[in-house]
């Protein structure tokens, strides 16, 4: 086997599999090692792609040839950066609260957009145009199908709701109704149980196939490496 | 001697004709004289001690205050005297300035503060709060003597003493007012006792008691708000040496002019009026008092399950796992893979890159983690492959930090692909903003003067197809989203992972995107549909033993845990 | 005055950005502009827990704590990826490749370690939650897409079976709308709580 | 029917009924809501730890604001404060951990004025310990994998936005005795945990848990305005249902 490039990458790829997968014997040193090696050499990467692909064109760009009216603009993130900066030494943690409420402004307003015109319209129109009759009818034999399908989905959504209601039921006699919803909440939140099982048993086996092709892909790796390693001596 | 005026603010005393204070320049003109305090108005606020509401030491403290002016106040009209120094106060007002540092009994609750287990620090910020309070207050009532409050405020037996002792009550009068209140005063403290289970107190012990224990058991009982103050008019005063010299100073009250006189002894030598009780006592009742509490402390039992069988469960499922996605993968002939059911967004993904013209610009986004790149690269590398022998003019974005690892990985692999034709676009942090600046690309009809333009204007057009490579339901979502506010015509299509699949199906329904292929079995159709050769290969073979596994496994334990509860349920 | 200056900048950015869902046209300038300088900030802010990482590991080594030499190799790797960055340029091959084959394979490793992990988990499914309707649901529901993936349930291809196929591979969805519905109610009102300076998430 | 119309009009119907709620409140009155039993789970865990002097770790995910779970990122910030009581602040076994930086700058700012607030402005906390194991999410995993492996019987708290790889977590501390409390908000990190976490917060459940650590006029006001919101939405999507299949809509 000649020394190669590419050898060195596939004999470093190897030690780091190896050393990671012995985490199934136990935790040892080996798993730590390629631990910290691998969070060193991602927060490296991390600090010059942030430099490469978000300070540069952003900030240091513009700065260096724009406009002098451009330059002005920026002076605003200038500021919030250097006050963010000098929010860490403890003397100053008071000034960290204009530019994190500058984020806090914008992550709450994403959210509340996001919520609204990204999650809570979008699913429901979807819910209410499965009662469309021109679709129930677009395919001759799945009429019957369509409207189940729409039916279910709507139970199945209303009860999932209701099994998230805050609410607590009125007249309580004893400490254990505290747990318990208004009654009628408490009926569809039953449907709702079920629907939720449903879609975590789903995404639960979605989740494992996607770690198992991990697996495979490591064990197909070590196996290959073996091998030829083998045929090489 | 010419008239002096008292500034109402800070108490400095200015001259007759000053309009501002010379100390804190607050205005004298209007309200130059005293406030007389309006005994109804305090009557109003009148603050009962005992009605539980002024739960903290702070109120607690402000009240009484405020409690022992309205009873100056009435003290004062009953003797229709103008509210005057007397020695007593300007004497007090003097230790108070010279003890300007925290009464002792103030020390001792701080002490307990420290030592009791579950204080949880909130007595320390209560007296905190409360030594504000004190010193706010100073200013408003600077003519008050704390020492000589104190004394007011603690019973019946110095009931006499706060009044005048010019008012003409001879001495045999005050031996009998002491005894009569001492007697108050064993009544009352043996209410305490009862209430803290003491009942055979000895001589000696009640001699003790007398002194700084009974204070704190005093402010304990107010705090439990047991003492019913309406009915008795009960405060406590003991006559120590100290109280005793403070009388012989006489004042005349009928002269024109008063002299205010001025304690000159040196200060060491002045001792401040203490309450003489020794520390262990103080200890002692305090730990007495803090075992009490700590025995009815609720404990919540917590039995800590044996959880070490865990470990050697997680190693026997490894072997198990590996060995038998072994034995798939290195043992066997290659098997062609049976390609399974062709799902709806499947079709919509292979009528769509059998339809794709030569020379078509894809615009290729990268969302997953290098984790998930063995998953991606299996389905993504049949497509890219069609799209190099179609000389597809592609184009490459990422919003995954590691992008930039991720395209140089899937691109490196694929034979015949020119890495210099291919436009890297950068990076983009979608996740941090959920891709809302990208929709706000649009170029708007006006522009502030010299404002900058977007650094990186996301491109808003100009691409035939756009292919979306993600891992997880959120990635994928929020670039459907902007995208198709973006570019409403251009066809979306996603290489997803299993995980996410199931959640994307609704994008398919609703026409968002025209096709999305996820998961092994859409990659082995890939291959054969596009006929770009075997990747796959056995993995489909391990991939579907690994998930009748991880059924059977369920199954298992779920019959286990079945036998488990009937056992537990059989021994109960 | 600092309180009211931070509450005045939430709000403008908070307002402004809403409006933006309103008018996406006529603000698009400003949007565009907020938005790059909330980019910026984020990367500022990444830095900055870069900075508390090495700082902490830099403390770990001077007090001498137990295993510091990890956080030599976490150091060294650190400073050389950064030097090597510099030196070849952040898209250079020598570069890329370093980076793939380090973190490819551990974080390949990990989500592998996860499969095993998942498959003891879910043997303990039961024992955990107990028999309740959601679990059994849960066990029902992953049973069968377990068999769906594997092709060990085939229903046959057109008629009937695709119906029930195509069913079956739908009832996830309204369980999973429910869910979404319901954070988007709470993600509403989350946002609006800090909007209406009700909730001080920037530590007041 | 203009959707977008309906949607500002949701977000109006919000707000009146948040202020109006927050100030209806104020004198006392609260919201009654059901009792929440992984709380006590979590109140007992950190009780235990405490008195143990043992090791405590609460991660905040890995995203501030994400379109597929809005506001999850804000929610895990307002879980924070309830956690930093007086003995947490003192006792000096709490690390706050998270791969996002922003986060992390947030979480900093909040426990130092929580600590500022309750004993002095001139004091300087050092009983927390913000810390970044790694800044993408698997580089979190490692080094919290490493950390948590070193103190047994370690108190977790899980709250924000995660990807199903936290189950790696979860399973290392429940393997070394300890608690694991989770309020991951995703749908793929809830189904990673279900078979392994008693304490596991499902789905809108997580935008309870602010108001149940710390109650206040403003947080019960959000809960009633949840439900009512809840309930008007249902109604919406059940009326629309409707006139869609007489052919109105």
């Amino acid at each position: 086997m000649t020394f190669t490039y590419e050898l060195l990458w596939i004999i470093l790829s190897f030690l780091l599999t190896v050393m990671v997968l012995s985490y199934l014997l136990g935790d040892n040193i080996f798993f730590r090692v390629a631990a910290h090696l691998f969070i060193g050499l991602t927060a490296g990467y991390v600090v010059l792609l942030i430099a490469n692909q978000i300070l540069w064109p952003y900030l240091i760009n513009p700065l260096i040839n724009g406009t002098w009216p451009e330059a002005l603009w920026l002076a605003i993130p200038v500021v919030l950066i250097l006050m963010l900066l000098l929010s860490q030494i403890r003397r100053f943690t008071w000034i960290g609260s204009l530019p994190l409420a500058y984020l806090a402004g914008l992550a709450a307003a994403i959210a509340v957009g996001g919520a609204v015109f990204g999650t809570l319209l979008p699913q429901s129109r979807a819910i209410v145009d499965s009662f469309d009759p021109a679709r129930w009818y677009a395919v001759p034999n799945q009429t019957w199908l369509r409207i189940l399908d729409a039916v279910v989905m709507l139970v199945g959504t209303v009860g999932t709701l209701s099994f998230f209601h805050f609410g607590r039921k009125q007249k309580t006699t004893s400490e254990e109704e505290y747990e318990k919803q208004p009654s009628i909440i408490e009926g569809l939140s039953k449907v709702g149980q079920v629907f939720i099982g449903i879609t975590l048993g789903a995404v639960f086996s979605g989740v494992f196939s996607s770690s198992l092709l991990a697996l495979i892909d490591r064990i197909l790796f070590i196996g290959q490496f073996l091998t030829n390693l083998f045929r090489s001596f | 001697m010419t008239e002096k005026i008292t500034c109402p603010e800070c108490g400095a005393e200015n001259l007759e004709d000053a309009e501002f204070c010379i100390v804190c320049h607050a205005q004298l003109r209007e309200d130059s004289t005293l406030a007389f305090v309006d005994p109804q108005q305090s009557d109003q606020d009148g603050f009962d001690l005992l009605n539980g509401e002024e739960d903290d030491l702070p109120g607690l403290l402000h009240a009484l205050k405020q409690e022992d002016e309205a009873e100056t106040a009435e003290d004062k009209s009953q003797e229709n005297e103008l509210p005057s120094i007397t020695p007593e106060d300007e004497f007090g007002k003097e230790d108070i300035q010279e003890d300007e540092g925290i009464p002792g009994w103030l020390d001792r609750v701080r002490q307990r503060a420290t030592e009791e287990e579950d204080s949880t620090g909130e007595i320390t910020q209560k007296i905190s709060a409360a030594k504000e309070s004190l010193k706010g207050d100073k200013r408003s009532t600077q003519h008050e003597n704390f020492e000589t409050w104190i004394q007011k405020l603690r019973g019946p037996i110095g009931g006499g003493f706060d009044r005048d002792p010019e008012a003409g009550d001879s001495s045999d009068e005050l031996e009998e007012e002491q005894e009569e209140v001492q007697e108050k005063e064993s009544e009352w403290l043996q209410k305490i006792r009862k209430a803290e289970g003491k009942q055979n107190v000895t001589e000696d012990q009640r001699i003790l008691d007398h002194g700084e224990n009974g204070l704190l058991n005093w402010l304990v009982a107010l705090e439990d708000g047991e003492e019913d103050r309406s009915g008795e008019q009960g405060e406590f005063d003991i006559k120590t040496e100290e109280d005793q010299e403070s009388d012989e100073v006489k004042i005349d009250e009928s002269a024109a002019t008063q002299e205010i006189p001025v304690d000159e002894r040196p200060l060491s030598v002045r001792i401040p009026p203490k309450l003489s009780v020794t520390d262990e006592d103080r200890s002692q009742a305090d730990q007495l008092s803090s075992m009490i509490l700590d025995e009815n402390a609720p404990r919540p039992v917590r039995v800590i399950k044996r959880r070490s069988k865990l470990g050697a469960a997680r190693f026997f499922f490894a072997v198990l796992l590996i060995l038998s996605m072994s034995l798939s993968l290195f043992i066997g002939e290659a098997v062609v893979n049976q390609s399974g059911p062709i799902q709806p967004h499947t079709d919509g993904f292979l009528s769509w890159i059998k339809d794709l013209e030569e020379g078509a610009g894809i615009l290729l986004i990268f969302d997953y983690q290098p984790a998930y790149s063995s998953e991606i690269n299996l389905i993504a590398s049949p497509i890219l492959i069609d799209l190099v022998s179609r000389e597809s003019d592609l184009n490459l974005l990422s919003s995954s930090m590691s992008g930039p690892i991720l395209q140089r990985q899937l691109i490196g692999d694929i034979p015949g692909l020119d890495t210099d034709s291919i436009t890297d676009l950068g990076y983009f942090p979608i996740g941090a903003y959920g891709a809302f600046g990208l929709g706000m690309g649009i170029s708007a009809d006006w522009q502030i003067v010299g404002l900058p333009e977007s650094a990186r204007a996301f491109p808003d057009g100009g691409f035939d197809s756009i292919l979306i490579l993600s891992d997880t339901y959120g990635g994928a979502r929020a670039w459907i989203e902007q995208l198709t506010v973006l570019m409403p015509d251009t066809p979306i299509n996603l290489v997803v992972t299993a995980q996410a699949m199931p959640m994307l199906v609704p994008y398919f329904d609703s026409g968002q995107i025209i096709g999305m292929v996820s998961g092994l079995n859409d990659g082995v159709i890939l291959e054969t549909e596009l006929s770009t050769g075997v990747m796959i290969g056995m993995r489909r073979r391990a991939y579907q033993g690994g998930l009748v596994i991880l059924a059977a496994v369920m199954v298992i334990g779920a019959i286990n845990a079945g036998n488990q509860n009937g056992e537990e349920g059989g021994a109960a | 005055m600092k309180k009211i200056l931070a509450i005045s900048i939430l709000l403008f950015i908070g307002l402004t950005v809403l409006a933006g869902y309103l008018f996406p046209q006529e603000l698009s300038p400003i949007l565009s502009l907020i938005i790059d300088w909330g980019i910026l900030l984020i990367g500022t802010a990444v830095l900055i827990g870069i900075g508390y990482l090495i700082k902490r590991h830099i403390s770990l080594i001077s007090q001498r704590e137990k295993q510091n030499f990890l956080s030599i190799i976490l150091l060294l790797a650190f400073i050389s990826t950064i030097i090597l960055g510099l030196i070849f340029s952040f898209n250079h091959p020598v570069f890329t490749d370093l980076m793939i084959n380090v973190q490819y394979p551990v974080e390949t490793s990990l989500l592998a370690i996860l499969a095993v992990v998942l498959l003891t988990a879910s043997f303990r499914l039961i024992s955990t939650r107990g028999w309740t309707p959601m679990s059994i649901a849960f066990l029902c529901s992953a049973v069968i897409t377990l068999g769906l993936d594997a092709g060990s349930i085939y229903l046959g291809s057109g008629g009937a079976g695709d119906v029930i196929l195509n069913f079956l591979r739908r009832l996830p969805l309204v369980g999973a709308r429910g869910i979404l519905l319901g954070m988007g109610l709470g993600g509403l009102i989350v946002g609006l709580r800090v909007l209406l300076t009700i909730e001080k998430p920037y530590g007041e | 029917m203009n959707w977008s119309i309906l949607g500002w009009g949701m977000i109006s119907v919000a707000i009146i009924l948040l202020v109006v709620f927050t100030f209806r409140f104020k004198n006392g009155k609260s919201y009654k809501v059901r009792k929440n039993t992984q709380m006590e789970g979590l109140n007992k865990s950190r009780i235990a730890k405490i008195e143990g002097g043992l090791h405590r770790t609460i991660v905040l995910g890995h995203q501030l604001s994400s379109s597929a779970y809005p506001g999850l990122g804000l929610n895990s910030l307002a879980i924070v404060p309830g956690i930093l009581d007086p003995e947490t602040l003192a006792d000096g076994k709490l690390n706050i951990s998270t791969s996002q930086g922003s986060l992390m700058v947030f979480v900093r700012q909040i426990v130092e004025n929580s600590y500022q607030n309750g004993f002095s402005k001139a004091l300087t906390q050092r009983g927390v310990n913000t810390v970044l194991p790694g800044p993408t999410v698997y580089s979190n995993i490692a080094g919290l994998v490493c950390e948590l492996g070193v103190h047994p019987q370690h108190g977790l708290i899980l709250a924000g936005n995660f990807g199903p790889e936290v189950s790696l977590l979860s399973e290392v501390c429940v393997s070394k005795n300890g608690d694991v409390f989770a309020a991951a908000g995703t749908i793929t990190s809830q189904a990673a945990l279900f078979p392994q976490v008693e304490n596991l917060v499902m789905g809108e459940n997580n935008f309870m848990l602010p108001g149940l650590l710390t109650p206040s006029p403003g947080r019960d006001a959000g809960w009633l305005t949840e439900d009512i919101l809840r309930i008007l939405l249902i109604f919406m999507i059940i009326a629309a249902a409707i006139l869609k299949m007489v052919g109105v809509l």
